[in-house]
């Protein structure tokens, strides 16, 4: 098309936000709660949730899981919650098969799920879990890292020295469905996150094949400034508002004004 | 014979609500012309921006808000703006539902050839590799013969390959083809031109009965 | 440390920003102009240049690279510039040795070069050039993408299926230098970009071993929300304001008010 | 001896103006009280924080606002939030200069052990295995001994290993250690202690000379 030349896009069919707007279907991704929005999340299915900790964890989704009593499930988190909340309170059911998860040492009822055998574990290095997330959400099949070359993680991995440093080839995840928090959306399904509570959402929703997305505030398209999108609508199918978030902390830790 | 715009809305029939497309330079970019009423499909542009809108009114350029072509164009609400290993992560990812390309040469087995000519022509491949390798479905929009009133449609391409078998339907101005297990498949005619013609016009194998019907809108 | 802890950071030397913000040498990273910020940039270097088309791009980077008359540069960049702005420039002076870039259709003088043999080209698909920055500025000594099997792309790189696709192996890049621009940066080197003027910079930015930001603002760390930056500084080595950008436009299109 | 802020004190003499370092959880974290006066360096979270700032005043908590340790934290100004893949992306690029962590175990040839006790203990690596593989400098911080009183400084590491041959230097309540080709080599020793008790409470190979200086800071 030449410089100038007026004969591409200008789109015949006036303005666009009568069209592009319009609410139809599959634009159209809001759910109205979080049982509508894991309606057909069957038993024995592998899950990602978001979350580092207890921040940013789908905390609508695991009610809702709970609530459902779907069981045998595989779930990619990076933590397993503590015993009374977060993922805790799908162990406390017995509702997990199986855990993949960089550190679960704040959760007293998973260490003794694990080493009574009633629970399978597969404990990987954080950067691999976030990595085999984006892996899967960029397309790429596998991955290449160090972390882990020399030590039980790399047990039945393949190797490949590349410079003089030697990698572990990781594969992408790949998960039915992942469970995420933003802090806003729109109803295409783009999101925004706040602070440490981005962690592994962005990168799970990226990565499943359904990504069902809890947010704090649902705003209209233009809402949010298209800079600062995190994760692009075309990578989320569902998503809801979450009502009356506890947050809970783990850690309280502060200065005293002395 | 279908004109540009004719070929574009014969492949806007692909849109479906909900789609996220791919248009390529040229004839493609018609395509954002015909999407139907009502349907809400988002564009994407892959140097790094979903939502793609119209061009902007004359004064209202925005030499930082380009698409794949260098065109100024604007967004709409709900666009969202990445950065190229995001918007090709997309794309290899699977989660562009359709992208529309121009093409020098289409084999019978879907072959594509658009990037360069030997010793003549070396523009690059763009992005148009990695679209052909990961969209979900891939159309061609062309003219039927080249300059020289060759065939485009070749039992195999001449050119250097953009992609291997990727190719579902090509859209000429003689008709819409699709593939199976032998070569190109006519499935429908242009409006007033018969099989022998297309026929004539093609050089891959070509399986047409002359019952196919001819190309009609909504 | 236990919950309530207060024996951890709880910082003993005041007011965060008497210490954290005080100008000292190297997390003041900013330069005064173009020239400075390339002082010992060399003849046969290879450097990364961020833009798609001419949006985008370090204008006065180039600037600068025109003036010093720096030799036999390898240069990775997607496009090649037109003939008179942009990488062109370089070309025109026949400063470049080597360019590797996804697609060079704007600019007729690299085409004669290509032709007659003068430069040396490596087209790779534009997702692979993206990939192969990511992949360095993620310390990934390689990625896997199915962009461009069974083309000439393919020669002589190794394959491999996963599932029932084939991928070719694709290195990371390895740039001495990363010139990029970004709409706004801070002294730490965190940067923000502004609408499809992003495209690669924020990847080249990620992955030279060097990397020089120009921007149109600096401004005071803080001033950019932590949300939303797209590039933190820790990837980011120098950084000046670029003054009276050009920012040409190559297809003017648009619609006209009938 | 050094007690716990005497280990972070002398550890952040490694400090340089404009490091970007990583603190693991428990004594790591104290280094953060000694950067020195003047000297600037940023905190990197892998939880997805640059320029991790103090404890929040009492009542300002903000639950989406957290380390690594799962501790309420603040932000300065120039501090950066991303995802854990860009995270570990710039640990794994080698853009962290320093990280200081824990251990169980440390091995004369520099493996660390740091994250499991088979059949008893399973916590899970985190991001230790990242941060030691692609950390520019690693130290660790640690009690010499263990509670039943044996060395934690060992030929061979009994426990899972967290990484090969990655630490650089390990300081403990009774002195500096690094690494030679024979093992650990005694840098300095903790105020009052004489090389003889260091030697009794080591199990690796250790080089000492006896005229080790005392550790001193500035």
């Amino acid at each position: 098309m030449n410089k100038g030349d007026r004969g591409g896009p200008g789109w015949t069919w006036g303005l666009e936000d009568d069209v592009f707007l319009r609410t139809t279907n599959r634009m159209n991704k809001v759910f109205k709660d979080a049982l509508s929005a894991l309606h057909d999340l069957q038993d024995g299915t592998t899950l990602m949730l978001g979350g580092f900790g207890l921040c940013g964890i789908p905390e609508h989704c695991i009610s809702a899981l709970v609530q459902k009593g779907t069981r045998n499930l595989t779930c990619i988190s990076n933590n397993a919650g503590v015993d009374d909340f977060g993922l805790g309170l799908l162990l406390q059911n017995h509702q997990i098969r199986k855990m993949i998860a960089s550190y679960v040492g704040e959760n007293a009822e998973f260490e003794r799920q694990l080493l009574s055998g009633e629970l399978e574990v597969e404990l990987i290095p954080q950067g691999t879990l976030a990595t085999r997330c984006l892996a899967a959400g960029y397309g790429m099949p596998a991955i290449y890292t160090p972390a882990g070359y020399g030590t039980e993680v790399a047990e039945g991995k393949e190797t490949r020295v590349f410079g003089n440093k030697t990698y572990l080839l990781e594969t992408a995840f790949d998960a039915d469905y992942a469970l995420v928090k933003a802090w806003k959306g729109d109803r295409l399904g783009n999101l925004v996150f706040r602070a440490t509570s981005r962690n592994f959402n962005p990168l799970m929703a990226m990565a499943g094949k359904i990504t069902i997305a809890e947010v704090e505030e649902l705003v209209e398209p233009g809402a949010l400034d298209p800079d600062h999108i995190h994760v692009p609508g075309i990578y989320v199918h569902r998503i809801f508002v979450g009502t009356n978030y506890e947050k809970r902390i783990e850690q309280r830790t502060v200065r005293s004004r002395s | 014979m279908l004109d540009k715009n004719g070929i574009a809305r014969t492949i806007a029939r692909e849109l479906r609500d909900g789609y996220y497309v791919n248009l390529g330079i040229g004839i493609p970019t018609l395509v954002a012309n015909f999407i139907p009423n009502g349907m809400e499909v988002q564009l994407q542009s892959e140097n790094g921006l979903l939502g793609m809108g119209p061009f902007p009114w004359e004064g209202e350029e925005d030499p930082d808000l380009i698409n794949a072509g260098k065109q100024t164009i604007t967004t709409l609400p709900g666009s969202v703006f990445f950065d190229s290993a995001m918007s090709f992560g997309m794309i290899r990812a699977g989660k562009v539902d359709l992208t529309v390309l121009g093409a020098m040469e289409v084999s019978q087995k879907g072959d594509i050839a658009n990037w360069k000519i030997p010793g003549k022509m070396v523009k690059g491949m763009g992005g148009a590799m990695d679209l052909v390798a990961s969209a979900r479905h891939i159309v061609v929009a062309m003219q039927h013969v080249n300059k020289a009133g060759e065939s485009k449609l070749l039992p195999q391409c001449t050119l250097p390959l953009t992609g291997l078998a990727c190719v579902q339907k090509v859209v000429t101005e003689l008709g819409v083809f699709g593939f199976d297990d032998h070569g190109f498949v006519l499935l429908e005619r242009a409006p007033g031109v018969g099989v022998e013609h297309i026929k004539t016009h093609t050089r891959g194998f070509l399986t047409a009965h002359g019952s196919e019907p001819e190309i009609s809108w909504p």
